[in-house]
């Protein structure tokens, strides 16, 4: 048997009282793929940036190649071979690509030679994995595919022998993803170790070799991939049995409610929308498909009242809604009935900083059974949001927990609950399950469901073909701005979507 | 989850950097020959040890908590106020054009009128650089240093051309007329010793209005709610339907409202007249209060108390020890500001991870007879 | 018992009136052997929070400098009618305060004087400090003795700043110095406390001629500096101490007649001052003391006969 | 207006601009790696006294210099430890460094010299003197005899102190260290993100004490600028706001090298202009002094306003890094 990669030894790390990781052993083969799975907080990422030298443990010790090696900092990870992926990408923004690439992995103390160096290494890996990305692009002009290909680039750069990837996926297409693990595969065959985190369990059956699952901060298995199932990870990660597939019956649309027609929308002098016109039923999911950046969200952003259109009109039970004026925002949107689940939850959704009392009440703050008179009426909100906790499952279900500190997953749970809980006629979701763990994403899809079930219209913006597929009665996919086509679930593929989301319309194909 | 209790995080820790800034401050006092005991026996006496010294701790006082309310309030929406100095002159001004500009029958009706005229004048003055920080996104910080220099130009124009009585040298307006001088602590509190000089009137009162409605505005309003929401994320404000420029607009006029009615404290109360350069810094002291009182109304009093006591303190330290110039009193002032402001974490680190390894220990405890 | 001072804010040793009031009552001690009480203000609220604490200690007499100090007497004196206040630079109409006020616009007519005949270039500067009638009678005062002797002459003047700040910007005092030297000023008369530092300074780098103010400056600079327009608050102070509690109260008014304001003359300057000029303001001198010569007070109507620049 | 006022008001202009440039770029340099900096006034006040302090005792104004860059390098160093090590407040330490300095100083001032918290003059061979460039007049009533462009060069080029000259050669220099060096990247790169510089294996803290070291040194040079070329000694407050005038700059310059040479130039042109005019008569309407002086304040403002529009600081600018909270 060769030597392991990666050992791991005892491992434990505190945040103040928050015990993180629990006397976690863990090694790797070298020249695998390992996965690790587990509900969000589980310890993931902690672990991972323990490796990493980004946190230091409590305890344990840290094996490379057979060899005690302390990791102190990135830097002696680094020059142990180990590169990292994070969940967050770790990249000055207003930096270019070799800009971020050479950061820290500077040749001498000028930058004219290793930037040329760099350029010239990038079109090199570049040609040599299929990661094409312009080396003088600011990292903020690129897409989050785009992001993380440099965020790769980087560790390849830097000649890493470990990479650990952290929910690598959550952010790409399905193209982008497939394309992803087969570098993968390219670097396992050059016998390099991969560590790869995700909540997808397809995923991990598609390539890894072994999969640890965590719970709880405590490393509870570690399997073989080939000698499990999907059913048997969802149950040791959540502790019971998980639905994996949404069970729905089929919609029976009613009268129109959202008429979107010749929507336009121009942001940074950059025509976003293209004249967008689609129609919702009640009783109807119409998901909009679509590679981030191609205009969904501006089109949620819009029909939120986030930002003003320029062009277009948009009625709502056949009553006009103002979209370009200066009544155009949130308030009056939410008066008119009309629910907003954001893409970003922690920048949109939430603020962090708020307890999840005051987060139920965010944008309905108006409401008048949250006041009375001049002042809010703090404990109708506080017993609204204990109610909502207990049905929506959000855990811990303690109203004064800052909103910072639930996972990722319960912190979606509580905007679900806050928007889906008054039944609004139209409810505008986008990404409603990225970065959430398995059981999370089965109840919020049983949520989405059964609001449609209420007769509700309910607009899903999402990256994840799987749940476009699996939720929406209609499908309609977006390319440059413009909706390219409309599918019915069962009548189409993940291929045609896809050449669809491409821009690839039939004639062509 | 908390690391440490609440009370250590409110009381202990200040309290231990006040502490820590006192001691250095002793240390200087003794480089330069004195002794530090005397010196804070002095201080702490002459701040608290009579009603005379109350009487000034608390008019200082008074002028902090206005001050201090007013950055406070815009540090909820994430705004940087540091215009108070300029934003209380006018609110000066307010108050001295309302008072010689009309004959009133009584301090009550006056006192109305100041409040609106000052804080009128500390808004508006608020609302310029609140103006372009809005539309054109001028940065408010500088802006509103600008408009403390531009108001100290503006006051020392008017003072020396318009409110300067005839014939005299001081850049002073004349001194309001008898019936609308606040009455002073010797009159609602002379049981407790204050004396008729005191400078302690009733804006006093005022100042503590001031931080009952600014804790109700901001915890208990839906103002208050959007502001601190906005102050949190704007990205998120955006999408809750609450919209920036009325945020800026309004926390930064209801900011220099505040600000500006310290005048009433100094020219009405006090001085009974304007004079040049009244707010002596008390603007800036009101970002020390606002941050040592994390931005609440009960912690500003205490700052404000604080910063009050070392003033009339430092003022006796300088009256009983020449040795000590008021420069001297600048220097304590600044560690205090240093070791609570800036170096808390100094003092709360070690009793973060000291609580905590009380906690563990205590979770160990309970756990071992279970087993 | 024994004496008192409260410095203004600038603080006692600001090279100006409150230093100046600071060595009087150090001469005073000196020579008397006796010892009293100071306060240096930090803030205006303190004005009167001084002057009570003093008299209730049993200070007598309490001497302040400053004009910021008349409101704040003027309330407190009565308060007090067994102690005796001495007010510096301004009136307080009360049995118990003896008010001191220095006629700086006559010292000033004879620097002006010297001003004009020592330059060649017939253009003088004023540099005040901050812009209040008091300075502005300093440079009214100068421009009219500048005009006396030269009727053709140009007088720039200009005012550091309008806060508190101008008593202490000498970056400043020394940029109008070379403006006004641009402009062809080969004497500049320094009316504004530690800013006139500056304006000294730029002089006599630029070598021309300055005048100093309040207290003897001539040896700052040796050769550069024409004169010093001497105001003497020490005298007052030292006049007041000397006579204790029992100080004659009321107006004091201290003009040339008293010495209480005039120019000085020492080794450092003896080489720029001839006999014929010395001759010429010892003539002005004897004359507004006789009253035949009138200079006229900027702060009586707030205007000033001479036009400056 | 004739042409020798007109080099007159610039030749005053880049003396008023030096100091500026020097704290402005101080200020560049520490918020540039996310250390935000309202204590430049502290520091140079710091500096002017203790480089005058030192000049007066020893006679030598290169010891001078070196005691102003040390007495402003240690603030920075207490500024550093409160928001780099301690992770405080940036704005309230640089407060409290104000204070700090505005106070000790004049106790130690008092303490030292007992001139009321005043350095001593300071004799001209322990200041800064002009440098004379070859074949220009030094005075003013020489070079006004001059041609035009004999007054160019005597008055405006030449006859300025080496700290003047070592300001303008630090605008290149700062801009080629930031944006040509590996020290620059990774400088800027924590003051945007310093999670990407802490996992690229590169010390955030090390960084940005590095910045907030250099930012003393810059504002030590421009504070015994203030105390030992421009003037001769120290006086209390003798930075008279500059260093809330530098940052006006920063802010204007957009945290950029060569705009921040524009913009000091600009505000030290303002000044130079303020000083030199007052009671501007217009028709019947005279412009009251007091105006003028408040002029470079309303243009900052005016400037702000209409020219700059929004000015993005660094990203990470003001908040302390931390990684567990
Ligand atoms: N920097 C930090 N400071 C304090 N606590 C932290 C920090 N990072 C994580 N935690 C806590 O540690 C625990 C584990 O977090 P971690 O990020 O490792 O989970 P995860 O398994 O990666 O979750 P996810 O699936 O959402 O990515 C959580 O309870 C979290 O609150
Ligand atoms: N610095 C931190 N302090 C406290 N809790 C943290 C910190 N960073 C992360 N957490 C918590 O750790 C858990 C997981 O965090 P992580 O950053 O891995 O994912 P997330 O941001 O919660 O969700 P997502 O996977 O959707 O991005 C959450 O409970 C999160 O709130
Ligand atoms: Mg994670
Ligand atoms: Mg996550």
């Amino acid at each position: 048997m060769t030597a392991h990669a990666i050992e791991l030894k005892g491992i434990s790390k505190a945040f103040g009282p928050v015990q993180a990781n629990r006397n976690i052993s863990m090694s790797v083969a070298k020249g695998t793929i390992h996965g690790i799975v587990g509900e969000n907080g589980a310890g993931k990422s902690t672990l991972m940036s323990i490796l990493y030298g980004f946190y230091k443990a409590d305890r344990g010790e840290i094996w490379i190649d057979g060899k005690l090696t302390p990791i102190p900092d990135s830097q002696a990870a680094i020059r142990a071979g180990i590169g990292m992926v994070h969940q967050h990408f770790k990249l000055v923004e207003n930096f270019t690509v070799v800009e971020n690439v050479i950061l820290g992995a500077e040749d001498g103390a000028l930058l004219r030679p290793s930037i040329a160096k760099a350029r010239r290494l990038l079109t090199e890996l570049s040609e040599e994995y299929g990661l094409k990305v312009d080396p003088d692009a600011m990292i903020e002009d690129l897409s989050v595919g785009h992001q993380q290909r440099v965020e790769i680039l980087k560790q390849l750069y830097r000649h890493a022998d470990i990479l650990i990837l952290d929910e690598p996926t959550g952010v790409l297409t399905p193209a982008e993803a497939d394309q992803l693990f087969r570098i993968l595969e390219r670097l396992k065959e050059e016998g390099k170790t991969i560590i790869l985190i995700t909540h997808k369990l397809r995923e991990i059956m598609e390539i890894t070799d072994t999969v640890s699952v965590m719970r709880r901060g405590e490393m509870t298995n570690t399997v073989k991939t080939a000698d499990t199932s999907p059913a048997e990870l969802a149950e040791m990660m959540v502790g019971r049995k998980v639905l994996l597939e949404v069970d729905k019956a089929p919609a029976t649309p009613g009268d129109v409610v959202l008429k979107v027609d010749k929507l336009r929308v121009v942001r940074g002098g950059v025509e976003r929308l293209k004249g967008v016109s689609l129609e919702i039923r009640r009783g109807e999911i119409l998901g909009i498909a679509g590679v981030a950046g191609n205009g969904q969200t501006e089109l949620l952003q819009v029909l939120g009242g986030m930002i003003p259109a320029q062009g277009g009109t948009v009625t709502l039970h056949n009553e006009p809604l103002d979209v370009t004026g200066k009544h155009s925002n949130g308030q009056t949107r939410r008066a008119r009935g009309i629910g907003h689940v954001p893409e970003d939850r922690q920048t949109e959704g939430l603020i962090m900083a708020y307890e999840a009392w005051e987060n139920v009440a965010f944008g309905y703050h108006q409401d008048p059974k949250y006041n009375t008179g001049l002042l809010m009426n703090n404990a109708a909100i506080k017993d609204d949001c204990a109610d909502k906790m207990a049905r929506y499952d959000v855990r811990p279900p303690n109203p004064r927990l800052p909103a910072r500190n639930f996972s990722g997953g319960n912190q979606q749970k509580i905007v679900v609950a806050r928007e889906m809980d008054r039944a609004p006629d139209l409810l505008l979701v986008g990404q409603p399950t990225r970065g959430v763990d398995i059981g999370a994403i089965e109840f919020i899809h049983k949520q989405i469901i059964a609001l449609r079930d209420q007769g509700k219209a309910i607009l899903l913006v999402s990256v994840e073909l799987d749940e476009i597929m699996g939720l929406s009665d209609r499908i309609a996919v977006m390319f440059d701005g413009r909706i390219m086509g409309e599918r019915l679930p069962s009548e189409t593929n993940e291929n045609e979507l896809g050449l669809l989301m491409a821009g690839v319309t039939q004639g062509a194909a | 989850m908390d690391k440490m209790p609440k009370w250590a995080d409110v009381v202990l820790i200040p309290l231990i950097s006040v502490v820590l800034a006192l001691v250095v401050s002793g240390l200087v006092v003794a480089i330069i020959g004195e002794s530090p005991w005397r010196a804070m026996e002095i201080m702490v006496r002459g701040a608290f040890g009579s009603a005379y010294g109350w009487g000034y701790t608390l008019y200082y006082a008074t002028n902090f908590i206005f001050t201090g309310l007013a950055v406070a309030v815009a540090f909820h929406a994430r705004l940087f106020n540091i215009g108070g100095e300029g934003q209380a002159a006018l609110g000066g001004l307010g108050v001295a054009i309302i008072l010689l500009g009309v004959a009133w029958p009584h301090w009550t009706i006056a006192l109305l009128a100041a409040v609106l005229f000052s804080a009128a004048f500390g808004a508006v003055w608020a609302a310029v650089p609140a103006y372009l920080q809005a539309k054109r996104g001028s940065h408010i910080v500088i802006t509103t240093i600008m408009f403390n220099y531009i108001a100290s130009a503006l006051m020392v124009y008017l003072l020396v051309n318009v409110f300067r009585v005839e014939g005299s040298m001081s850049p002073e307006s004349a001194t309001f007329a008898e019936a609308v001088h606040l009455p002073n602590a010797a009159s609602f509190a002379g049981f407790l010793g204050f004396r008729g000089s005191t400078p302690l009137n009733f804006s006093f009162f005022l100042a503590l209005l001031a931080c009952v409605f600014v804790w109700l505005l901001i915890w208990r309003t839906r103002l208050g709610y959007e502001i601190r929401a906005f102050g949190h994320s704007d990205s998120a404000a955006v999408y809750a339907g609450i919209n920036p420029t009325k945020i800026i607009m309004i926390t930064m006029i209801i900011s220099g409202a505040l600000a500006g009615m310290m005048a009433i404290n100094v020219v009405m109360g006090e001085a009974e007249r304007l004079v040049l350069d009244f707010v002596e810094g008390a603007g800036f002291v009101g970002i020390a209060v606002a941050l040592m009182g994390r931005s609440h109304p009960v912690g500003v009093i205490l700052a404000a108390l604080l910063f009050g006591a070392l003033y009339q303190g430092g003022a006796e330290l300088q009256f009983e020890m020449p040795a000590i110039s008021r420069e001297m009193v600048v220097v304590i002032q600044a560690l205090v500001i240093l070791f609570t402001g800036a170096l808390d974490n100094m003092v709360r680190m070690p009793m973060q991870a000291f609580f905590l390894s009380l906690r563990r220990r205590r979770e160990a405890g309970a756990r071992t007879p279970a087993e | 018992d024994g004496p008192a001072v409260i410095f203004d804010l600038g603080g006692k040793f600001d090279r100006s009136f409150n230093e100046s009031a600071f060595n009087g009552a150090q001469r005073w001690a000196e020579e008397t052997g006796g010892t009293f009480r100071e306060i240096e203000l930090q803030s205006d609220a303190q004005r009167e929070q001084a002057m009570r604490r003093l008299a209730e200690a049993g200070a007598n007499p309490i001497v302040m400098a400053g004009f910021l100090q008349e409101t704040p007497l003027s309330v407190v004196a009565p308060d007090y009618p067994d102690t005796t206040f001495v007010i510096i630079d301004a009136v307080v109409d009360a049995p118990n305060v003896r008010s001191v006020i220095f006629a700086e616009h006559e010292g000033s007519y004879l620097v002006g004087m010297l001003a004009a005949m020592a330059s060649e270039t017939g253009t003088v500067g004023f540099v005040g400090g901050m812009d209040v009638p008091l300075i502005s009678a300093f440079g009214c005062g100068y421009a009219q003795g500048v005009v006396a002797v030269n009727p053709e002459a140009t007088v720039i003047a200009n005012m550091t700043g309008t806060t508190p700040a101008a008593w202490n910007d000498p970056v400043r005092g020394g940029e109008l110095t070379r403006g006004q030297i641009a402009r062809g000023a080969d004497v500049v008369y320094a009316a504004a406390g530690g800013t006139g530092l500056g304006v000294l300074q730029v002089a006599a780098d630029e070598g021309i001629l300055s005048i100093g103010v309040d207290s003897n400056q001539n040896y700052l600079h040796p050769g550069s500096v024409l004169t010093s327009m001497l105001k003497r608050v020490d005298v007052a102070v030292y006049d007041a101490f000397l006579a204790g509690p029992d100080v004659e109260t009321g107006v004091h008014v201290f003009g040339l007649e008293e010495e209480g304001v005039g120019y000085a003359l020492d080794e450092f300057n003896a080489e720029l001052i001839t006999a014929e000029m010395q001759e010429a303001v010892d003539a002005a001198r004897a004359a507004i003391i006789a009253g035949e010569l009138m200079v006229h007070d900027y702060r009586t109507d707030g205007t000033c006969p001479v036009q400056m620049q | 207006m004739d042409f020798l006022t007109i080099v007159q008001i610039l030749d005053s202009t880049v003396r008023l601009a030096t100091p500026l440039l020097l704290a402005c770029l101080a200020g560049l340099w520490s918020e540039r790696a996310g250390i935000f900096d309202i204590g430049l006034e502290g520091k140079m006040l710091a500096a002017a006294f203790f480089s005058a302090a030192i000049a007066f005792t020893t006679g030598s104004v290169w010891l001078g210099l070196f005691a102003g860059i040390v007495a402003s390098v240690f603030l920075s160093g207490l500024h550093g430890v409160a928001s780099i090590t301690f992770r405080g407040n940036q704005l309230i330490s640089g407060v409290a460094i104000n204070f700090l300095a505005a106070g000790l100083t004049v106790v130690i001032a008092q303490t030292w010299f007992q001139q009321g918290g005043r350095t001593p003059q300071l004799a001209t061979e322990s200041r800064f003197g002009n440098i004379v460039l070859p074949g220009a007049e030094t005075r003013i009533r020489d070079i006004a005899q001059q041609g035009p462009l004999g007054q160019v060069y005597s008055e405006l080029i030449s006859g300025h102190s080496i700290l003047v000259y070592v300001a303008l050669l630090m605008v290149p220099l700062t801009w080629f260290l930031l944006y040509r060096t590996r020290f620059g990247l990774r400088l800027r790169a924590v003051g945007e993100n310093p999670a990407a510089v802490d996992t690229a294996g590169v010390s955030v803290v090390g960084l940005r004490y590095a910045a907030v070291v250099i930012c003393g040194v810059l504002c030590g040079l421009a504070g015994a600028y203030l105390a030992t070329a421009l003037n001769a000694g120290f006086v209390k407050d003798m930075s008279a706001g500059r260093g809330f005038i530098a940052l006006a700059a920063l802010i204007f310059a957009k945290w950029r090298p060569w705009y921040a040479l524009s913009a000091c130039l600009l505000f030290g042109l303002f000044d130079a202009i303020g000083n030199r005019y007052q009671n501007i008569q217009l028709g019947e309407f005279i412009v009251p002094v007091q105006f003028m002086q408040a002029l470079p304040y309303i243009l900052v403002v005016i400037v702000l306003a209409g020219l700059v529009g929004k000015a993005i600081p660094p990203r990470a600018g003001g908040e302390p890094y931390v990684k567990e909270r």
